[in-house]
């Protein structure tokens, strides 16, 4: 097969080629069962979170009548303290814990690779500024804080809560981005690309980059199941205002209306904390997998 | 075949070993001291801006509190002298005197009195709670760092075997589990369903009644009551540590001085002690320093779970009743806390790694 | 004939925790159109710092570097780029010096696409396919679509010369480009960088501690020896081999094992005052070579330094014993 | 009785695509006090064969058959039968094997001193006076200051230092057989001549047998006293050293004589062997230098060629053309192979 695979590949190529790759990369992760259950666990709570929603109907209709039913046809998980369905709940309780789970990694994410690549590109003054914070930033105790941050300016909207939650989870991954590329900066092929003048934009996207995509995106998910970690951590603790309904907010009404100590009420306080742990669980095994196919020889996990 | 590789590299070669490496032992520790100082500099300006600057802050909420108690009888400049007194600071003063003054306050470890009781000053009240969390989280680190070192290099040395993939994926699925869903597990199931832990004897940090001192039944007592939160602190952390120290060995087993040691003869035990051991447990060290702050940080919602009287659970109190004083003296003195215990797991790395004896070898 | 590419008395320092490091010490040197020379000498020598000088890629700390008589690092924008493509680097590493993640096309066809040396696929597969040709790579087909893993150590290196070869540099610095590859295709190597130089007036600086692979590659051209930083010889390549001016060079070919076992047991051995090798942080006063060198005479060398003086013979050397002895009038020409 | 002899040593690497076959049918033998050269290029298979020698094969790789037969005071034991303690007292007082100085053999968070304590204490040796004044002694004998050298940690000594402790500390139970991996690669020439140097001298006066293997022609010249040349895991040509410079008979051995330019004396006709090293994972049948081999003819691709005696004593080359090899190289006479192509 002598065709040369062009530098700037046809449309059809460039589908063929993300289809093989696909193929590949499935094929490489059927080998590793745990990662490959993590990778349906993912697929199964983003349909469950964002496309379950638009064929269920919502149900709020509190009964008192059948508080803290056990599970039945009518209600497979049961009710809560208000009569309200359990299960339904679920269904519309991921949504928005997984929104900002996934916008406080993209802000996360977004600031180690920005600051980490300019700290370790430009180099001198601004790198070690950038390396002070960043060290500064590391040693906090970041929940304690965000305890303090969030009763003071009590975030409501997800946007002010993803960033809140972003701000405080960048610094370990920065400091990875910065070594990453320091390295790669000092690579042979980088130099030589710098000889041949071929400017910094492709030196960027083309030299350095490529190699660090599976990279970030194994940190990318570290970074999702610390952002939920920390949400549903101010929310049980009642620290933000409760609006709506989610995973959290269940909890935190069911731990608040005694349904951890009623045997009938164990339903309602199990499934949002299944729910959780299960997206964390699927998370980790995941990217697990993806650090042992991309990096084998990494050392220490996140 | 020559090693001449970049500019930078050369310098390593004819530099007369002993001197060089003298200034590197003096210049890394200057450095780690430094920067804790730093972090705990950043930290009270970030509190003191946070309580003093920002809009709608308690200090405002304060007074405006005041003026209503007192249904309109006190004028605004009233409500700020007694707020003055309550958050111990002047008030009118400019904002870069207000800070200074907090500074040294602070220094003087006075930040203020609780808007509640009073009387009592901040710290005590702080240092009344934060041993307990000190000893609970410390407890269940170091067990989870002693256990997961073992587990990890056993992992490692019987690579691919059951038991590596029991342990390091039990582990890691463990640890991905936030710890507070863990707690609420565990009263769910071994307590409230099934009755093997009464767990609402455990509240508090030990029996009321009973008699502080180093007697061997206190200290029983302590460990009864603090055996749920350092369970959960242990389970959080194990999978980390195994899983790192399995990688560390696992990149150890591969190195020339390993197979150098077998050549020479060495026993087993010796070389999985003091060739990959020491080695492989390096970078954990410092990763012991940053998961410090992080488990301090966790031990808020454990703390209020088991009701187990920590300085994370004062905080939450604080944080409902609106005492800022009590809110801005725990995050100071956490971080005072954790930094401390980060500059000493540095230095302590720089002492077990020769080649560099640079405190801050934080990973990455 | 004036020199195309130039080092006049060029330094660069280093400063790290420890001091203040001289890795070149106002090295001079000269290069023609077509002239493939060596630069010899230990590690910690400065010769892969003078070879990232040349190129432009490291600015000195002292001294100029000239290009076509114009002072390099005083010129701006598209002179500078045409400098900085004009020289190229060939590197040490077979493994590190291509992209692992990118095909020798897109390798070799990013620099043409970008100086608009092929502005369409069909243009650019022919030019690569040319290239691979010229530096042995045939058939060009079975090695575009190959990834940098797929390919021997020999093999890499000539992808990375082609890849400097988009540019039509004027002069190739090979790093250490043939310590890294097997023994036995290492002179079809420095057989492709001589027909570079040959047939393309390219001019050539190979870096090598390996003065066998000095003295094949430079045998019509010069060698120049380098310790700690300085210029200590620079002559032509027989002469240097066959009667080292410098006691530096003479200690290192008396030291040199040879692939003969005759000539490399009956070699008589220079033996040096010392074996330790001085410090970059504090150097030796003088010529940093005296605590070592048999020749070296207190009060003289341990106190001047000595500069790169023309000896008979188009040569230069850097020893107040050697220039003396070798150009006073009573010099007796030895065999 | 040679103090080594090794029998038809196969050596396979367990990959994902099945066994690598990096050692094959290995024979060759080791007298007292005599200096052996084990001369290959990268995929040779020469630091499989010694690190072999002394069962250290690291974790996927599988020894499939042959002999390893060490005499000791007219006793001989076959290496691969000894059990797990005889195995680790064989090692380093009867073989030690001293790595290439580049690489870390050195556990870097601990003292010189503390790994030759270690050494000393794993052979019985447990009064540390003793092994301090082993230590000096050994590292006087390798021309460095005990005083400084032993305090220090490894990452604070030079190459050439470092190489020096390595084979003092493979002297401290004088073993019988030393085992060098590259002992000079990575060094810079007048450090590598004085490692040279002193091994001639340690040899002279301990008397041990010494294994080295090296991809650089002339360590061998300078050293060796019989060399072996390997291809593609087999040996291809064994012979004492000027047999092997001056007359060579198998065309590997040939082309990699003539690959190396000298320093001294005419340079010849230099020339490359034509080609790329071999691939193991996908070897040609027949003779594996074939595709290189300028005098190759159908023959050689038929079957692995054995080692044949050739016309100068205790010399054999693994070639069936090894006369047209002669013929072509003309005179015996001890002038390098490249003038005798010129």
């Amino acid at each position: 097969m002598t065709t040369a695979i062009l530098a700037r590949p046809t449309f059809g190529q460039r589908l063929l080629g993300m289809w093989l790759s696909a193929a590949g990369f499935l094929r490489l992760l059927s080998q590793r069962p745990v990662g490959l259950i993590g990778f349906i666990g993912i697929v199964f709570f983003l349909l469950l979170a964002f496309v379950a929603p638009l064929f269920v109907p919502f149900q709020n209709d509190p009964s008192l009548v059948d508080i803290y039913q056990t599970p039945s046809p009518a209600h497979p998980l049961g009710t809560d303290f208000q009569g309200k369905d359990v299960l339904n709940q679920i269904v519309f309780g991921g949504r928005d814990i997984l929104t900002v789970a996934i916008l406080a990694a993209l802000v996360s994410t977004l600031i180690a690779i920005t600051f980490g690549s300019i700290a370790a590109v430009v180099g001198g003054k601004v790198d070690s500024t950038i390396l002070a914070i960043t060290d500064v930033v590391l040693t906090l105790p970041k929940l304690i804080l965000l305890i303090a941050v969030a009763a003071i300016l009590r975030p409501t909207g997800f946007l002010f809560l993803a960033v809140l939650l972003g701000a405080l989870q960048w610094s370990s991954l920065l400091r990875q981005i910065r070594s990453q590329v320091l390295s790669l900066k000092e690579r042979d092929y980088v130099e030589a690309a710098r000889s041949l003048d071929l400017g910094i934009v492709h030196i960027v996207f083309r030299e350095i980059l490529p190699t660090m995509r599976s990279y970030i995106a194994i940190h990318f998910i570290f970074a999702m199941t610390e952002a939920m970690y920390a949400q549903v951590f101010i929310v049980i603790l009642g620290l933000v205002p409760v609006s709506g309904s989610n995973w959290g907010i269940m909890l935190y009404f069911a731990q608040g209306q005694g349904a951890l100590y009623f045997r009938d009420s164990i339903w309602y306080i199990l499934s949002p904390i299944l729910a959780i742990s299960l997206v964390q669980l699927s998370l980790v095994s995941f990217a697990s997998a993806l650090e042992d196919i991309f990096n084998p020889r990494l050392r220490g996990s996140a | 075949m020559t090693t001449a590789v970049a500019a930078k590299s050369q310098v390593r070669i004819a530099v007369n070993p002993r001197r060089y490496l003298g200034d590197a032992w003096r210049h890394p520790i200057a450095r780690a001291v430094l920067k804790a100082f730093l972090t705990i500099w950043v930290t009270t300006t970030l509190t003191f801006l946070l309580i003093r600057l920002m809009p709608g802050s308690p200090v405002e909420l304060k007074i405006d509190e005041l003026i209503q108690t007192s249904n309109g009888s006190l004028s605004y400049e009233e409500a700020k002298a007694i707020a003055s007194s309550l958050f111990a600071i002047n008030l009118n003063a400019p904002i870069h005197e207000q800070y200074f003054s907090f500074i040294w306050n602070l220094l003087h470890l006075d930040i203020g009195s609780s808007f509640l009781s009073s009387g009592t000053s901040v710290t005590s009240i702080i240092l009344s709670v934060l041993p307990w969390t000190l000893f609970s989280v410390g407890t269940g680190l170091l067990l989870s760092f002693v256990v997961g070192i073992g587990l990890g290099l056993l992992a490692a040395y019987r690579r691919d075997s059951l038991l590596d993939r029991v342990v390091s994926t039990g582990g890691s699925l463990v640890s991905s589990i936030p710890n507070y869903l863990i707690a609420l597990m565990m009263i769910l199931f071994l307590g409230v369903q099934t009755h093997l832990i009464n767990f609402t004897s455990m509240r508090g940090a030990y029996t009321p009644g009973m008699v502080p001192g180093f007697t061997l039944a206190f200290i029983g007592d302590l460990f009864y009551h603090a055996s749920l939160p350092i369970t959960i602190y242990f389970l959080t952390q194990i999978g980390h540590w195994i899983l790192s120290m399995r990688s560390a060995t696992l990149s150890a087993l591969e190195e020339d001085y390993v197979t150098a040691a077998r050549a020479r003869g060495l026993s087993d035990g010796r070389i999985r002690t003091a060739y990959v051991g020491r080695n492989a447990v390096l970078p954990l060290v410092t990763q012991l320093a940053i998961s410090v702050g992080f488990i301090v940080g966790g031990a808020a919602i454990i703390e209020q779970i088991f009701a187990y009287q920590g300085v994370g659970l004062r905080l939450l109190a604080a944080v409902t009743q609106r005492d800022y004083p009590v809110i801005q003296g725990i995050v100071m003195l956490t971080t005072i806390a954790v930094v401390v215990a980060n500059l000493a797991a540095d230095l302590l790395y720089s002492k077990l790694d020769p080649r560099i004896g640079r405190a801050g070898g934080a990973a990455g | 004939m004036n020199a195309l590419i130039e080092l006049d008395h060029v330094s660069r320092t280093f400063t790290t925790p420890a001091g203040v490091i001289t890795a070149v010490d106002s090295v001079s040197l000269a290069l023609g159109q077509g002239e493939a020379m060596c630069l010899v000498g230990e590690s910690g020598c400065g010769k892969t710092t003078t070879g990232r000088l040349l190129t432009g890629l490291l600015r000195p700390t002292g001294g100029r570097l000239l290009y076509e008589g114009k002072d390099v690092w005083l010129t701006k924008g598209a002179d500078l780029a045409r400098f900085r493509r004009a020289v190229q680097l060939v590197h040490q590493d077979p493994y590190a010096s291509l992209n692992p993640t990118r095909t020798v096309f897109q390798t070799l066809s990013a620099p043409l696409f970008r100086h608009k040396k092929a502005n369409s696929q069909r243009q650019a597969l022919s030019a690569v396919t040319e290239l691979l040709q010229r530096v042995d790579l045939s058939p060009p087909e079975n090695f575009i679509a190959k990834y940098p893993h797929q390919l021997s150590g020999g093999q890499r290196q000539r992808v990375a010369i082609a890849r400097a070869l988009t540019v039509d540099p004027k002069v190739i610095v090979a790093d250490e480009a043939v310590s890294m590859v097997d023994v036995s295709i290492r002179i079809s190597l420095l057989n492709l960088l001589l027909a570079l130089a040959k047939e393309f007036s390219v001019t050539i600086v190979l870096i090598t501690h390996d003065l066998a692979v000095a003295r094949y590659f430079a045998s019509r051209g010069r060698i120049g020896v380098m310790y700690l930083g300085r210029m200590v010889e620079l002559a032509d390549t027989e002469a240097l081999v066959t009667d080292p001016a410098h006691p530096y060079s003479a200690a290192l070919i008396a030291a040199i094992p040879e692939a003969d076992p005759d000539i490399t047991r009956s070699k008589t051995r220079v033996e040096l005052r010392s074996a330790e090798i001085p410090s970059l942080l504090r150097l030796p006063p003088g010529c940093s070579f005296h605590p070592r060198c048999p020749l070296a005479e207190a009060g003289l060398c341990d106190v001047l330094v000595p500069e790169l003086l023309p000896i008979p013979g188009t040569r230069e050397v850097a020893c107040h014993v050697a220039v003396r002895e070798r150009t006073s009038e009573r010099a007796v020409v030895t065999a | 009785m040679p103090v080594l002899s090794v029998r038809d040593l196969s050596i396979d690497y367990i990959t994902r695509k099945g066994p690598v076959h990096a050692v094959r049918d290995v024979s060759f033998e080791l007298e007292k006090s005599e200096t052996l050269a084990i001369i290959g290029e990268s995929g040779s298979g020469k630091t499989t064969l010694a690190v072999g020698l002394i069962r250290l094969s690291p974790r996927g790789t599988k020894v499939t058959k042959g002999e390893i037969l060490y005499t000791k005071n007219g006793l001989t034991t076959d290496i691969r039968t000894l059990d797990e303690d005889d195995l680790r007292e064989y090692r380093w007082a009867e073989a030690a094997m001293v790595f290439q100085a580049a690489l870390n053999s050195f556990n870097p968070v601990i003292t010189i001193w503390e790994q030759f304590l270690d050494t000393a204490r794993a052979h019985g040796m447990k009064d540390r006076q003793k092994v301090r004044d082993r230590a000096d002694e050994l590292l006087e004998l390798v021309h460095l200051d005990a005083k400084r050298v032993l305090p220090a940690f490894p990452h604070e000594l030079s190459g050439g230092m470092k190489q020096r402790v390595l084979i003092a500390l493979s002297l401290m139970l004088e073993p019988q057989l030393v085992i060098l991996d590259e002992p000079t690669t990575a060094l810079d020439i007048l450090t590598q001549r004085s490692i040279i140097d002193l091994l001639k001298q340690l040899r002279e006066r301990l008397g041990f047998s010494m294994i080295f293997i090296s991809h650089d022609l002339s360590i061998a010249a300078e050293l060796a006293d019989r060399m072996i040349t390997m291809y593609a895991g087999r040996v291809v040509e064994a012979a004492n050293v000027d047999d092997m410079f001056y007359r060579p008979r198998h065309p590997y051995s040939v082309g990699l004589l003539r690959a190396v330019p000298r320093v001294s004396g005419a340079l010849g006709s230099v020339a490359s062997i034509p080609g790329s090293p071999p691939d193991l994972m996908r070897l040609p049948v027949g003779c594996s230098y074939a595709p290189r081999c300028p005098y190759a003819i159908d023959a050689c691709r038929a079957a692995d060629p054995p080692l044949v005696p050739v016309d100068t004593p205790r010399h054999e080359a693994a070639c069936i053309r090894w006369k047209h090899v002669a013929e072509v190289l003309g005179s015996n006479a001890e002038v390098p192979v490249a003038e005798k192509l010129a």
